[in-house]
Parts: C-alpha cells; sequence; structure tokens
C-alpha cells in the first residue's frame, strides 16, 4: 500500500465532468486504483482538510486539480495541494485556462450577486438578503468562504509541473497520461501533456480547399456541406488556433470547434490568434462591406475566449472592476 | 511603473505610446518627420516591421496588458502597399480588434491605424501630436492584467 | 551555444544627436542592459573611425550582436550591416536603433525626454538584439528561356523581342495558327494601315526565328517551380511534352463579346460587331447604303462595367473607311459618350464629321431599336440633343461590342498561382509601382489579358514585359529575400490560412502522409510578414521579426 | 475509539459537522447542532460555492448557452444541453423537424439510462446491497459486484459505455455533447447507427429488467430494508413536481409541468413557459444556494406539509406526480412499486431509488421505440430559424429533477437576460429537513455517533441526488464522512473517523 504512488484529485471551480472523464475510463479505472494509493479524491472519499494538511510536504507524488480558482477556499486547497505534491497537474481546461468559469472575468462579485440574488425573475428577496461570509444562526455560527471579483487559473496561484487541457480532456487522452504516469514517462515540467502538437485542424477530416471566405454565418443559420471545413463556408471555427489531440468530435457532427484545448504550443494568446486569422481570411477590401459581414460574430470576446478568459492576456473586462471599486451601482436590469 | 515616465511625469499624465511603423511608408514618413525637424511629443516608441501587415493582434494585446496607455499602426495608403495589400489585411485585423478590445472595457480609440506615406512627415507628426492629446485626455489605461496583479495581492 | 555578448554604438552624429541626448548618459546606461558585453559612443559612428572601431570592438569583446544607435536603418543599415560581415560576424546579427531622425530631431526642445525615450528605444533594441539570429542569402540560377503564353500582337513580339536578345523562347498558342485577333482585323488604326502589312512579316519573323520554339493547337497543362526554374507541362491534343524555362510571359489576349440576343444579332446578316464588319470589308464583300453602329453594346451596363476603350474608334475607323470606300452611303454612330483619347485619334472624330458619319447620342434609359423584318429596316433611336424619337433607314446594323476575358483564364490564374480582377481580366502586381509583372516573381503579363488595349498599346506593353522578362534571366541568377517566413512543420496543422494570404504564392499546402503541411518557398517569400501575423497555429516564424523578438521589445518598452 | 468522550461531550452543547459531502455546484456541508441534553437542535446543510451563469450569460451569442450551460454540471451536461437547445427554440421562434426532437430524446434517453444505472449500482445500490452497517471498505461498487457477481458487474459497467457510445454517435461528446442547436440538431444518423442504438436498446432493456430483480432479491426481500425505506425517519409529505405528457404520463423531454399536493391531488399544472407564475426562490444568508418554492403557498421555512411551499422533484416526485408511465414494462414495475409502498403519492424518501429503476426500464424502452423510428434516420435535422430572437424557456427533466432554463436575447442575438434554475435547487429545502430529520431520529440523547448511523444521515441525502453522493461508493475507500464534536467555543474535542 504505502510502496505505490500517492495520488490525489481535487476539484475547484468546475462542472465536475474532469471527474466523471476520469470515472468514465471504465474498467481501466480498477486499474488506476491497483497502481496508486488514492490519498484524496473529494468524490470518492473523505476530504477533511486536515488530514491532507496532516500529510509531509512534497508526499503526494501525482496531484490532479480541475477548476479554476473562484473562491477562498479553492485558493486555499491550492497552496495546500502545491505544498504537498512532488507534480501539480492543472487537469481539465478550467485549471489550465480558466475554462467556462472563467467567462465570470465579464463580471465581478456585486454583479454576479446582484443578478443571482436580487435580478432574477424567479427570486424574492427584498430584503436583499446576501450570503454572507460568517452568519449567526440561533444555535451558532455559519461560515462560507469567499467569493472573488475574478477567476483565476491554478497556474496564476501556484506553479504547476504540468497541463492537461480539454473540457473535458477525452477519455484516450486521459488514459495516455495515467500511462505515462505509470511507466514514468513524463515530459519535462512545464510541459502540457495529453494533447497534440498541433491543431485540431490536423484531427478534423474535413476537406480544406481554399480559406477566402466572403461572407460568415452563426451555426444555426446554415445547414453546412458534412464533409468540407467549417471554416471555408462561413462558420466561425476555433480549430485552427486550438491545440489539437481531442479528435474533432465536434466538427465530426458539424459543430465548429470552440477551443477547449487552449492555445497551441508557440501561440501566447489563442483568441488573438483566432480574430486575426478571420479578420485575414474575410476577402474584403470594403470597410463598411467587413464591418457589415462581420456583424455576424457579434460577441467577439465569447468567440475567442469561450474557453480561457482569464488565461488571456488581458485577463478580465476592465470597466466591471473599475465601476464596481467605484462603487457605481449598475443599474438594476428589468426582470424578463 | 516606467522609469522614462517618472521623468517625464512634470506636467500630469504622460501616455506611453506603442508605434508601429511600416518600412516603405510610415517609418519613411517618420523619418522625414525628422530631416524636417517637425517637433511633435515625445511620448511614442516605434517599432519598425516591413509591414503593417505583420503586426499580430497578439502585439496589441501584450501591449496593453504590459500597461501601454495607446497604440498607434502606421501603414501604407490602400494601394501603394509595397507587398500588394499587407495594409488591407492590417486594417480588417484592426478593426476587429477594436470591436473586440470594446469587450474587454478598452477605449477603441486607443487602438490606431493610420495611412502615413514616406513623403507624409507632416502628417505622421500630426498623427503623433493628435493620438497622444487623445490618449492624455483618457487617462491611463487600467487592464484586466494589472487588477489581476492586485487581486493576487 | 556561447553566450550573448552585446555592443553597443550610440553616434553623436555631431550636435544633430549629442545636441539634444544626453549621449554619454545614454551610453551608461546601456552598459546596465542584460547581455551588453561594451558600450561607447561616437562622434560619427559611420565614419572611418566609427566603422573600424565596430569592427576592432568585435573582435576585442568577442561581441556576437551589434547594435547602433544613430540615425535611420533606411540608410545607413547596408554601411553598419558589412562592417560586421567584414569582422565576420553573420550581418543579420546587427540591430538598429533610431534616436536621430526619430528621436533628437523631433524633441530638440525636450532633452530630457528625448534622453529618456533614446534610452527606452535603446533597451528595446538590446531586447531585440539578444533574440537575433543569423540568415544565410541564397541565390537562385535563372533558366535564359521564356514560356510566352499565346501568339497574338503581344505575344509574338515579346517573343521576337527576347528571341532577338538571345533567349530560347516557347511561344505556345491554343489555335492551329499564330496572329490571334488581328487575323480578322482589316486596317489598324491610326492611319488606316493594312492589319497584314503588319501582322504578316511580324508572323515570318517569329516562325523563320532559330530561337523560337512554336507551339501551335497547344495548351499549357501543368506549371510546377517558381522563377529560374518552372518545369511546363505542354498539351498538344494527342501528345504532351516537357520544357523548362526561367520565365513566363502571360499574353492570352481576349476575345470580342458576342451580343447574342441583342439587336437582332444573330437572328439576321444584316447584324453584326465591327470585328465581323471588318472580315466582310477585308474580303470586299460588303454592300450597304445606310449603315448605323450602336456602341457600347454590352459594355458599361450593369453586368459589365468597364470601357472596353477603344470600340469608339474601330467605330468611328470603319465608319471612315465605308464613307472613304462609298461617299453616297449614310452612316450613323449610335453612342452613349464618346472615346477619342489622345492626338491622333480627336483627329480620326473630327475627320469623321466632315466625311459626314452622324453621331447621335442615346442613353442607357432609352436603348435603340432594331426594326426588322426577316431584314432590317430601320433603327429607332430616342436622339438625346433633340429630345425625341427619330427613325434611321437602314440596311445594316453594327454592334460595337467590348473585349472580353478568355474562357480559359480561371484555369490559368490557378496554374499561375496569379490573381484575375473581378472583371476577369489578369491583374499585374501594380499599376504603376509594378506594371506587367505579377506579384509573383518571373511571371509577366501583356497586352489585351490584361485590359483591352489596341494593338501598338499591346506591342509596346509586349517591349515592356520582355524587358522585364529579360533582366533575371541576362543575370542569370536571382537573389530572393533573405528575411522570410519559415514553417515549422511540428506545429502546422495545415489550416491553409497562410496559403490563401501569401500575395508571392510563396506558400505552398503539401501532403505529408495524409495531412496538410505548409511549406514556405524562400525564393519567392518577400518578408513581409502577413503570415506570420495570421497563422494561428504558431507555426509560422516570420525571420528577423519573430513573435518573440517583437514581444520582447513591447515588454523591454514597458520595464522598468 | 473510546465511546466516552462522546457521551461526555453530549451533555454540553455539541456541534457537529459532516464537511464536506460532495459536489452540485461546489460542495456541501452540513452542521448539526445539538442541545444541551445532546438531541438535534437543528441541522444546516451548506452550499458554499457559486459560479455566477445566471451572469456571465449575458452579452454571449445566445446560441452559446448551450455549450455554455452545460458546464454547470458534468454528470448531467445532457440536461443541460438539451434544455438549452428546446429554450432556443423558443428564443427563435422555431420548431425543430420531428426528426431533430426525435435525436435529442434518443441522446437524452441514452443517457438517462446510463446515469440512473450508476447512481442505483455505484452511488446508492451500496446502502442496500452490501448494507449500511457493513464496513466503508465494502460498501461500493466493487461490494456490489462482489454480492451480485462479476457478471452484472460486468453488465453494468458495458451498458454505462454502451449508453455513452449512443450520446457521442449523435452529440459529438460523451461528457459536453454539442449537437444541439436552435432549430434541430447538427448531424442526422445514419442507418448504420441506427442499427447499432437499436442494438444498444434492446440490449438496455434487458439490463432493465435485470436491474428490477436484483432490486425484488436484495432490497425487497429484506423486511428490514423495507421497513427503513417506510420509515418516519425517511419520510417527508410534501408537494411533488413533475414534466407529464398529454396523458399525464411521466416524460423527460418535453410536456407540461404538474404539481400535486401531499394527498397527490392535482395542485397546479402549466407549460413551462409560466413557471414564473407558479415558482419562486428564496435567499438565506448562510448559503450561496438559492431555496425554490411555490408562490402560491409562499416561504414558510423549512418545513413539510401541506401548507408550506416546499415542493419535491427528481424520480419519486416525477412519478407521484405523474399518472403513470408511458411503456408497459415501466407501467407494470410503477403499479407494483405503489401497491408494495401502499399507494400513491409515495413520501418514503428512500423509495426514489426504486422510482429511479422504473425510469431506468422507461428510459430503455422509449430508446428502442425511438430506434426503431422510421424518421429517425431522416436527414432532415434543421429548421433555419427567421424569427428575430427574443425571449425563450427551455425544460427537461434532468435524472435530479426540473431544470429550468430561460433566456432573453437582444435583436442581434446576444442572450441579455439568463434564468436558471437547476434539478438540485428545488429539493435543496427538501434534502434539508430530511438531513435534519434523520439527524434528529438517529441522534438521541447520549447515542454513540456510530458508522451505520453516519451513513444512514447520508443516505437521506443521498437519495435525491447522485451530485452529493457522486461516486462515494464509485472506488474501494473509505466513506466520505467524519464526524467533528465541537464544544461551545468551536474547539475540536473529538473526532470520529469511518477508518
Amino acid at each position: 500500500m504505502t510502496q505505490k504512488p500517492k495520488l490525489a484529485l481535487y476539484w475547484a471551480a468546475s462542472c465536475g465532468g474532469c471527474e466523471i472523464a476520469v470515472v468514465r475510463l471504465y474498467a481501466k479505472i480498477l486499474d488506476v486504483a491497483d497502481f496508486f494509493d488514492i490519498v484524496l479524491w473529494p468524490c470518492i472519499m473523505d476530504f477533511k482538510y486536515k488530514d491532507v494538511e496532516a500529510l509531509p510536504d512534497k508526499s503526494i507524488d501525482l496531484c490532479l486539480f480541475n477548476g479554476a480558482i473562484r473562491n477562498s477556499e479553492q485558493e486555499y486547497m491550492a497552496h495546500m495541494l502545491r505544498d504537498k505534491s512532488k507534480a501539480l497537474v492543472a487537469f481539465g481546461t478550467c485549471a489550465y485556462t480558466g475554462g467556462i468559469p472563467g467567462l465570470a472575468n465579464v463580471a465581478n462579485r456585486e454583479t454576479i450577486f446582484q443578478r443571482v440574488y436580487d435580478e432574477t425573475p424567479s427570486t424574492v428577496n427584498a430584503e436583499g438578503t446576501r450570503p454572507q461570509l460568517s452568519y449567526q444562526v440561533p444555535e451558532g455560527e455559519l461560515t462560507l468562504p469567499e467569493f472573488y471579483d475574478s477567476v483565476r487559473t491554478l497556474a496564476q496561484v501556484v506553479p504547476v509541473e504540468y497541463f492537461v487541457p480539454g473540457c473535458p480532456p477525452v477519455k484516450e487522452q486521459v488514459e495516455g497520461v495515467i500511462q505515462a504516469v505509470v511507466e514514468g514517462k513524463l515530459p519535462a515540467p512545464g510541459s502540457v501533456v495529453g494533447a497534440s502538437d498541433k491543431t485540431v485542424c490536423d484531427d478534423c477530416t474535413r476537406i480544406k480547399e481554399d480559406k477566402r471566405i466572403r461572407s460568415v454565418y452563426r451555426p444555426y443559420e446554415i445547414v453546412p456541406d458534412a464533409s468540407r471545413c467549417l471554416l471555408e463556408q462561413g462558420i466561425i471555427c476555433a480549430g485552427p488556433a486550438t491545440r489539437g489531440g481531442c479528435g474533432a468530435p465536434c466538427t465530426s457532427v458539424n459543430m465548429p470547434c470552440r477551443g477547449c484545448y487552449g492555445p497551441p504550443p508557440n501561440v501566447v494568446d489563442q483568441g488573438a490568434k483566432l480574430l486575426s486569422a478571420v479578420a485575414s481570411i474575410i476577402d474584403i477590401q470594403d470597410p463598411a462591406e467587413f464591418e457589415r459581414v462581420t456583424q455576424a460574430i457579434p460577441d467577439l470576446l465569447g468567440t475567442c475566449y469561450l474557453f480561457g478568459l482569464p488565461a488571456s492576456l488581458l485577463y478580465r473586462v476592465r470597466h466591471q472592476r473599475e465601476a464596481w471599486h467605484a462603487g457605481e451601482t449598475v443599474e438594476p436590469a428589468k426582470a424578463l | 511603473m516606467r522609469q522614462e515616465d517618472l521623468t517625464m511625469n512634470k506636467n500630469g499624465f504622460e501616455p506611453l505610446i506603442l508605434g508601429f511603423a511600416c518600412n516603405w511608408c510610415t517609418y519613411a514618413g517618420a523619418d522625414l518627420a525628422g530631416t524636417s525637424r517637425i517637433q511633435y511629443p515625445p511620448n511614442i516608441r516605434v517599432i519598425r516591421v516591413m509591414c503593417s501587415g505583420r503586426v499580430d493582434p497578439t502585439f496589441i494585446l501584450k501591449a496593453f496588458a504590459r500597461g501601454v496607455d495607446g497604440v498607434l499602426i502606421g501603414g501604407c495608403h490602400p494601394g501603394d502597399c509595397h507587398y500588394i495589400e499587407g495594409n488591407h489585411k492590417a486594417r480588417r485585423r484592426i478593426e476587429l480588434l477594436r470591436n473586440m478590445l470594446g469587450d474587454f472595457g478598452i477605449e477603441p480609440e486607443r487602438l490606431r491605424l493610420e495611412w502615413v506615406s514616406a513623403s507624409e512627415g507632416a502628417r505622421f507628426a500630426e498623427v503623433v501630436a493628435d493620438f497622444t492629446k487623445t490618449i492624455k485626455e483618457m487617462g491611463p489605461l487600467k487592464t484586466g492584467a494589472q487588477i489581476a496583479v492586485e487581486v493576487a495581492k | 551555444m556561447p553566450d550573448t555578448r552585446i555592443g553597443v554604438f550610440v553616434c553623436h552624429c555631431g550636435r544633430n544627436i549629442g545636441g539634444y541626448v544626453d549621449v554619454p548618459q545614454v551610453v551608461e546606461y546601456a552598459k546596465t542592459l542584460p547581455d551588453v558585453a561594451h558600450a561607447e559612443h561616437n562622434l560619427y559612428t559611420c565614419s572611418e573611425e566609427g566603422i573600424s572601431s565596430i569592427k576592432r570592438k568585435i573582435k576585442e569583446n568577442d561581441l556576437n550582436r551589434v547594435l547602433v544607435a544613430s540615425c535611420t536603418p533606411r540608410t545607413h543599415e547596408p554601411l553598419f550591416r558589412s562592417a560586421c560581415q567584414e569582422a565576420g560576424l553573420n550581418k543579420y546579427l546587427f540591430e538598429f536603433v533610431n534616436i536621430r531622425d526619430q528621436c533628437s530631431w523631433v524633441h530638440m526642445n525636450l532633452p530630457k525626454e528625448a534622453t529618456e525615450k533614446a534610452k527606452a528605444l535603446i533597451r528595446m533594441g538590446v531586447a531585440k538584439a539578444r533574440l537575433l539570429q543569423p540568415l544565410e542569402e541564397i541565390e537562385i540560377e535563372v533558366t535564359p528561356s521564356c514560356l510566352v503564353i499565346g501568339a497574338g500582337a503581344a505575344g509574338m513580339t515579346a517573343a521576337l523581342n527576347l528571341a532577338n536578345q538571345g533567349f530560347d523562347v516557347h511561344l505556345v498558342e491554343k489555335r492551329a495558327e499564330l496572329g490571334g485577333l488581328l487575323r480578322g482585323l482589316h486596317r489598324l488604326f491610326t492611319g488606316n494601315q493594312d492589319a497584314g502589312e503588319f501582322i504578316v512579316p511580324l508572323i515570318n519573323q517569329v516562325r523563320d526565328h532559330e530561337h523560337i520554339t512554336i507551339h501551335l493547337s497547344t495548351k499549357v497543362k501543368e506549371v510546377k517551380g517558381f522563377i529560374g526554374n518552372f518545369d511546363v507541362t505542354l498539351d498538344h491534343g494527342q501528345k504532351e511534352s516537357a520544357v523548362g524555362v526561367g520565365t513566363i510571359i502571360v499574353a492570352v489576349g481576349a476575345e470580342e463579346f458576342k451580343p447574342a440576343g441583342q439587336y437582332g444579332y444573330g437572328e439576321t446578316a444584316g447584324v453584326l460587331t465591327q470585328l465581323e464588319l471588318e472580315e466582310r470589308m477585308k474580303e470586299g464583300t460588303l454592300r450597304a447604303k445606310n449603315v448605323v453602329m450602336i456602341n457600347c453594346v454590352g459594355a458599361r451596363v450593369p453586368e459589365r462595367t468597364y470601357c472596353s476603350r477603344f470600340c469608339c474608334l474601330t467605330a468611328i475607323k470603319n465608319a471612315v473607311l465605308i464613307k472613304e470606300n462609298d461617299p453616297d452611303a449614310n452612316v450613323w454612330i449610335l453612342h452613349r459618350d464618346l472615346m477619342a483619347y489622345g492626338v491622333e485619334f480627336e483627329d480620326y472624330y473630327r475627320k469623321a464629321m466632315e466625311l459626314g458619319v452622324r453621331f447621335v447620342r442615346y442613353s442607357l434609359e432609352s436603348l435603340p431599336e432594331v426594326i426588322m423584318d426577316g431584314e432590317v429596316e430601320s433603327v429607332r433611336v430616342r436622339h438625346q440633343l433633340m429630345g425625341k424619337q427619330v427613325e434611321l433607314p437602314s440596311d445594316m446594323v453594327v454592334l460595337t461590342t467590348p473585349l472580353v476575358p478568355r474562357g480559359e483564364n480561371p484555369e490559368i490564374s490557378k496554374m499561375l498561382k496569379v490573381p484575375l480582377s473581378s472583371e476577369g481580366f489578369f491583374l499585374e502586381a501594380h499599376l504603376k509601382l509594378r506594371p506587367v509583372e505579377f506579384a509573383t516573381d518571373g511571371i509577366y503579363i501583356c497586352g489585351s489579358a490584361r485590359w483591352p488595349v489596341e494593338v501598338s498599346e499591346a506591342v509596346f506593353q509586349a517591349y515592356a514585359s520582355a524587358a522585364k522578362a529579360a533582366m533575371p534571366m541576362r543575370r542569370g541568377y536571382v537573389c530572393p529575400e533573405a528575411i522570410t517566413s519559415f514553417v515549422n512543420e511540428e506545429f502546422c496543422g495545415g489550416c491553409g490560412i497562410c496559403a490563401v494570404l501569401c500575395p508571392y504564392s510563396a506558400m505552398l499546402m503539401d501532403a505529408k502522409n495524409g495531412k496538410r503541411v505548409a511549406r514556405s518557398i524562400e525564393a519567392l517569400c518577400k518578408g513581409c510578414g502577413t503570415c506570420g501575423a495570421a497563422c494561428p497555429s504558431g507555426a509560422i516564424t516570420m525571420n528577423h521579426f519573430t513573435d518573440n523578438q517583437i514581444l520582447a521589445q513591447i515588454e523591454a518598452l514597458t520595464e522598468v | 475509539m473510546t465511546t466516552n468522550p462522546v457521551s461526555e461531550a453530549v451533555r454540553t452543547e455539541r456541534r457537529i459537522t459532516i464537511d464536506p459531502i460532495t459536489r452540485l455546484e461546489g460542495h456541501g456541508r452540513i452542521e448539526i447542532f445539538l442541545n444541551p441534553e445532546g438531541d438535534v437542535e437543528n441541522a444546516y446543510f451548506q452550499v458554499p460555492e457559486l459560479r455566477g451563469f445566471e451572469k456571465f450569460c449575458e452579452g454571449r451569442s445566445v446560441e452559446d448557452l448551450a455549450i455554455i450551460t452545460p458546464r454547470i454540471c458534468g454528470v448531467c451536461p445532457e440536461a443541460h444541453h438539451i434544455a438549452s437547445a428546446k429554450a432556443l427554440d423558443a428564443v427563435f421562434d422555431v420548431d425543430p423537424p420531428p426528426a431533430a426532437k426525435k435525436l435529442r430524446e434518443l441522446l437524452y434517453s441514452a443517457f438517462y439510462v446510463a446515469d440512473h444505472a450508476t447512481h442505483f449500482y455505484a452511488l446508492s445500490g451500496p446502502d442496500f446491497v452490501v448494507g449500511p452497517d457493513a464496513s466503508p471498505a465494502e460498501r461500493n461498487i466493487i461490494g456490489v459486484v462482489h454480492k451480485v457477481g462479476l457478471e452484472l458487474g460486468g453488465e453494468v459497467l458495458k451498458h454505462l459505455e454502451l449508453c455513452h457510445d449512443v450520446v457521442a454517435m449523435i452529440g459529438g461528446k460523451y461528457i459536453h455533447p454539442v449537437c444541439g442547436l436552435p432549430g434541430g440538431v447538427s448531424k442526422p444518423i445514419t442507418e448504420e447507427e441506427r442499427a447499432k442504438i437499436e442494438a444498444i436498446a434492446r440490449s438496455a432493456v434487458e439490463f432493465g429488467k435485470v436491474s428490477l430483480k436484483v432490486l425484488d432479491d436484495v432490497v425487497l426481500a429484506n423486511q428490514g430494508y423495507v421497513d427503513m425505506i417506510l420509515s418516519d425517519t425517511f419520510t417527508h409529505k410534501t408537494y411533488y413536481m413533475g414534466l407529464v405528457d398529454a396523458n399525464n404520463k411521466v416524460n423527460f423531454y418535453d410536456g407540461m409541468l404538474r404539481v400535486v399536493d401531499p394527498e397527490g391531488k392535482e395542485f397546479a399544472k402549466f407549460a413551462p413557459s409560466e413557471y414564473l407564475d407558479h415558482i419562486a426562490e428564496h435567499v438565506e444568508p448562510w448559503t450561496y444556494l438559492k431555496f425554490p418554492y411555490l408562490k402560491a403557498l409562499g416561504w414558510q421555512g423549512l418545513v413539510d406539509g401541506k401548507d408550506s411551499g416546499v415542493y419535491r422533484v427528481a424520480p419519486l416526485a416525477r412519478l407521484n406526480a405523474a399518472d403513470g408511465m408511458a411503456t408497459p414494462l415501466a407501467q407494470a414495475e410503477y403499479e407494483r412499486m405503489y401497491s408494495t409502498l401502499g399507494g400513491k403519492p409515495a413520501h418514503a424518501t428512500l423509495a426514489t431509488h426504486w422510482a429511479r429503476l422504473v425510469e431506468l426500464v422507461y428510459a430503455a424502452e422509449r430508446m428502442l421505440e425511438l430506434a426503431t423510428d422510421p424518421e429517425i434516420t431522416s436527414p432532415n435535422v434543421r429548421t433555419i430559424p427567421t424569427a428575430t430572437p427574443g425571449e425563450g424557456v427551455g425544460v427537461v427533466e434532468a435524472p435530479r429533477g426540473t431544470l429550468i432554463h430561460h433566456y432573453q436575447a437582444d435583436e442581434k442575438g446576444l442572450a441579455r437576460k439568463v434564468n436558471l434554475i437547476v434539478g438540485t435547487a428545488h429539493n435543496y429545502a427538501a434534502i434539508a429537513m430530511s438531513v435534519k430529520k434523520a439527524a434528529q431520529g438517529l441522534i438521541k440523547k447520549g447515542t454513540v455517533v456510530t458508522e451505520g448511523l453516519l451513513n444512514r444521515i447520508e443516505m437521506a441525502f443521498r437519495a435525491y441526488d447522485p451530485c452529493f453522493g457522486c461516486a462515494t461508493h464509485s472506488l474501494p475507500g473509505q466513506m466520505p464522512l467524519i464526524v467533528s464534536i465541537y464544544d461551545a467555543q468551536g474547539k475540536i474535542v473529538e473526532q470520529l473517523r469511518r477508518d
């Protein structure tokens, strides 16, 4: 038992899909259980923080950490697991680039609370009650973790050895990573593992001919030719600006890649590259016409950074926080 | 943050401006402004590229993330690009990027693309002066990345 | 990998820089920058002393990067680069910082700011210099032979011109005989010279020339390679053959628009086009008393907005010929606007009026109407000046139609990877800066393939393109840019975005074990870097202006 | 460990913390306060996490919500994806072709079989199969496999994988499918794929029968379990809500929302788009999750009964709220269940497991119906929206309860307002009450807190939602619980562990 390498899994701000992705190894999951001494897996067993704290530093051989850092509890766990682990792995897109929870960087604590606890039409909250970090109930005190203004990636909080992209990481790649660990074949620290060095286009079997386009469509606006490149048919696809290895499951069902595997190697900012590529191939010289055509991309931020806002160069939306700092009250939105 | 600012900071806010100039038109125009001794504000720092089409939006976001207050890109007039239509590609990228900067709460006015030919020394000086003025009025840029640092603290 | 050792040379340029920028202070600052092994200032770095100092310091401090902060790379970069080269340093390991034209001269009243700016620019320059990589310049041999596609006036003239210079020429013509459109022409303006007098000698010279190989009834099937070494496959119908050439001239010309269904064209022999009219005149079979010519048929209309430029003159020329031949004949020219540019053509117009050719202006809104009953009877037209409907007796109607692009243009454009205009004619690199040549090196264009031209224009375009094509062939080699893009196959996903962006067709999509990968052809790359800016997979490196170098400059710009 | 300190402890004010009990949106935490007599004074079930989807969905291209919202839960992303696609149909006022709707429901049915099977065998099964008092090391899927035999164990894993393949075939991915868009689905299926799916569906129906047999043999055959199921400790008289079809039969994909009162009488029946007239949410300062309740009755606090607005959703609630099942095998089992439990509605929380199997059989049968539908391979799976985007509500029955997506878009097709009520939220109040009741029933003066007791408290909430129990027993290992006994100052005086 004690001879086995120690494995820990933890999730922070995420949906749990990464955990399911590991559970979905089916029979193989039992091998994992055989090979490792699983010391921490909250969705499987007791995870009283004290027990992890009690472990000596670097006593966990491998820690698969999924989820972004959204609140104080998650940040605390990130630091603790960093200390306890030899190899800390940002497992899945949320931990790697912020993922969907990272989209919250378009807003901030106040605007989120306002929406969730005041504005939502089903909410009845005349007193303007808000969750409190510490609250006295008749029987005693109840506490809650602090909800931060911004979402951060794991690497923005603590140093990370490996990154496994994917929302979630595909089964084959998870198996591959586990295999690499079992065989002690992990690459140099700092690497992305469980993914390809090429882009999704390399995985995608659609026919690619001429990238020039003169119009842009949203996925629901046309029925694309099932065999041809979606981008060449005017549907914005993040495949060219996204690390491959997923096997392009999305384009295989005629839906564009949205970039969940993050930037390719050598790309600093995935969204900037996608934007540059798209602007380049829209073969229209007349500015007015270009303006008109690009109306079909109404949400550039969401198009370019759906899965990686916190990891982007700009990291978050600016005015939100400044409004929040200036204490401006965002005018209460009307009910649906 | 930037030592040249500190020294420049006599009367209020002195913006830091990054310029990209294409080798054949705008960079030559900037040189002409020099040989004609036309004076303009010292806030701009020019990076020479062969063509405005070389300017990757990544560079611009990097600059803003690092706290540059404004980015000016100079290229050849449409039809005069040394590389046929690199300037058109630049224009398309910049236009889309400006729209996205808005989504990020960064005023699109902080990013400007101008056509300046090799013979337009005076125009180069005007453009720089005007852009510097605009950015001064807008005040310093506070980016999400800087906010991140604060959050981390 | 030896550690980076940068030498920084700051120029006073007399007082030009030194008068406004505190050069010694800048030098002291430069010494504090990473990897700077040596920094000094010179009164004139470009002077004999300065240059020899650079060479000496490279040796003494075994510098492997050199940065000069002085005037502008546009004038002085070559000088300093060769200085480095002479000192045994690859010239691309040199970085230029402009602190005169773009600093001291434009901030003369702000010495303090100018000095700080100079420091910042040098800090940025050093940041880039640290990442500079040596580059090699290559030479590509150019086969001294040319492929001319199309044997009309333009093609034959170009071929003959090159052949006379001693270059081998392969002249390819899809038809069975030489001459192109000219064969059908009667007389040429200006001067109404017999077309035969021009074309026959030309054909004979071409046919008899030792350096010209003529391929009749032949099509170009495939073109591979690039300037200097094009591998061309010719399709002669039954068999194919391969020729290797160093340059290519496109002279496929254009064809006359046949206005089927308009004004009764095709319904009666009495309605014909100008070209058909010329053929009749040539045969001497023209019998007509009342001739009405209608201009701009199928030109300057919504579906074909351009003006074919010389058809007005063709109409005038033929009208004059009819009148000279039979003064009693009535000739009307119905036109929308009359284009008679230049000196000779204006005379033409005047002469026609003197001979009694009548000009009637009509508008696109009220087109003329040909009244027929088996044969042409008259033409009804709203006379714009008189503002009323007039009916012109007529036994022959001649439709003046524009030249339109050849049907095979798209095919050829794909084959040569050269662009077509929206009208379907071939598009040169630049109307003023680079006429008669394509953006793609080694491929040229002349005659009506480029735009409708009359014979004399076709001829001088032919000379121009021949002169352009002769340059690399005479030199025997070309030196492509050393600053080119490079594709790292490890990372290329084969999306093909770079391939459609490159104006020089320098990006090829290769198939590597079933997957697409981009390849940059150094010989064609001009180093603009637009592919690098767009490449979403980060596989393309734009040498000497790499992402890392520019990002480092930006970081340095914002450093404390 | 000595029991003395505990009995010591019981004499002064005590506090028991069960922290955490795994996630829905984040972890769950139970705080149990004891009075000086050592009886349960009160119990709080806290949800300490929030992600704010309702906010950051604003400004996104509205069709992207079908990609974004599934990330609320990686256990049931299919539910969110399908609910989102339906909301988008409404936003664009577009009616997908029949084949598209059927493909969505087919994907959803396959997902249901897998999800319910996971819960029955891996999460709650062990409580019955292996037994609540068995050693934690055995109380897991492996333990179940030992008890029921490797063959069945293999069957379970096989069918999970097969059903996931069906989802991936139609949706591209099993976790976070992408096929749904306004007006239909992105890809038709080929005859070849259909044949595969049909075979899987047939096998799934058989698997459903086997599962019912397991229930008979291990649960119903054991009077002890039956008594426990029916015991007051695990009983709550509340309202129940679920989707029903035109014949008031249970439906997961579409229909009307029906609410029955604690007597089982229809209390309300409404189109999902009218949910705001019937459901409201209450905010408490000690948790990030809101408490939905029936508007007509108002928020009376965490109490059950006819006068309280507290209602329940998920398998048992769905069956209570409906008049039966739309497929034969499921209907038969439905009738057997209620006769065994003594009629409708059934208030025994633990009967949810049985209800879940009834639904598993229905999902399998429905899967087969759809897989053999001649229209299912029609290439026409898209209606192109033409209307200006507006407002829309999309509702499905997620395994964990009614799932409501409500979007409002502007004319550019950008999401402007988003409201989401997820399955588990509806049950939040009930879960908190169940936990309190379980604690009250099991912690009495001087009672020593033992393994079985902790598990029984856990069983109370595990019945509602696998997100809580989430794989709690799915691997060899310890129970996820620890009980800390604090003194009045909150200083820990004793800990009870499972190992």
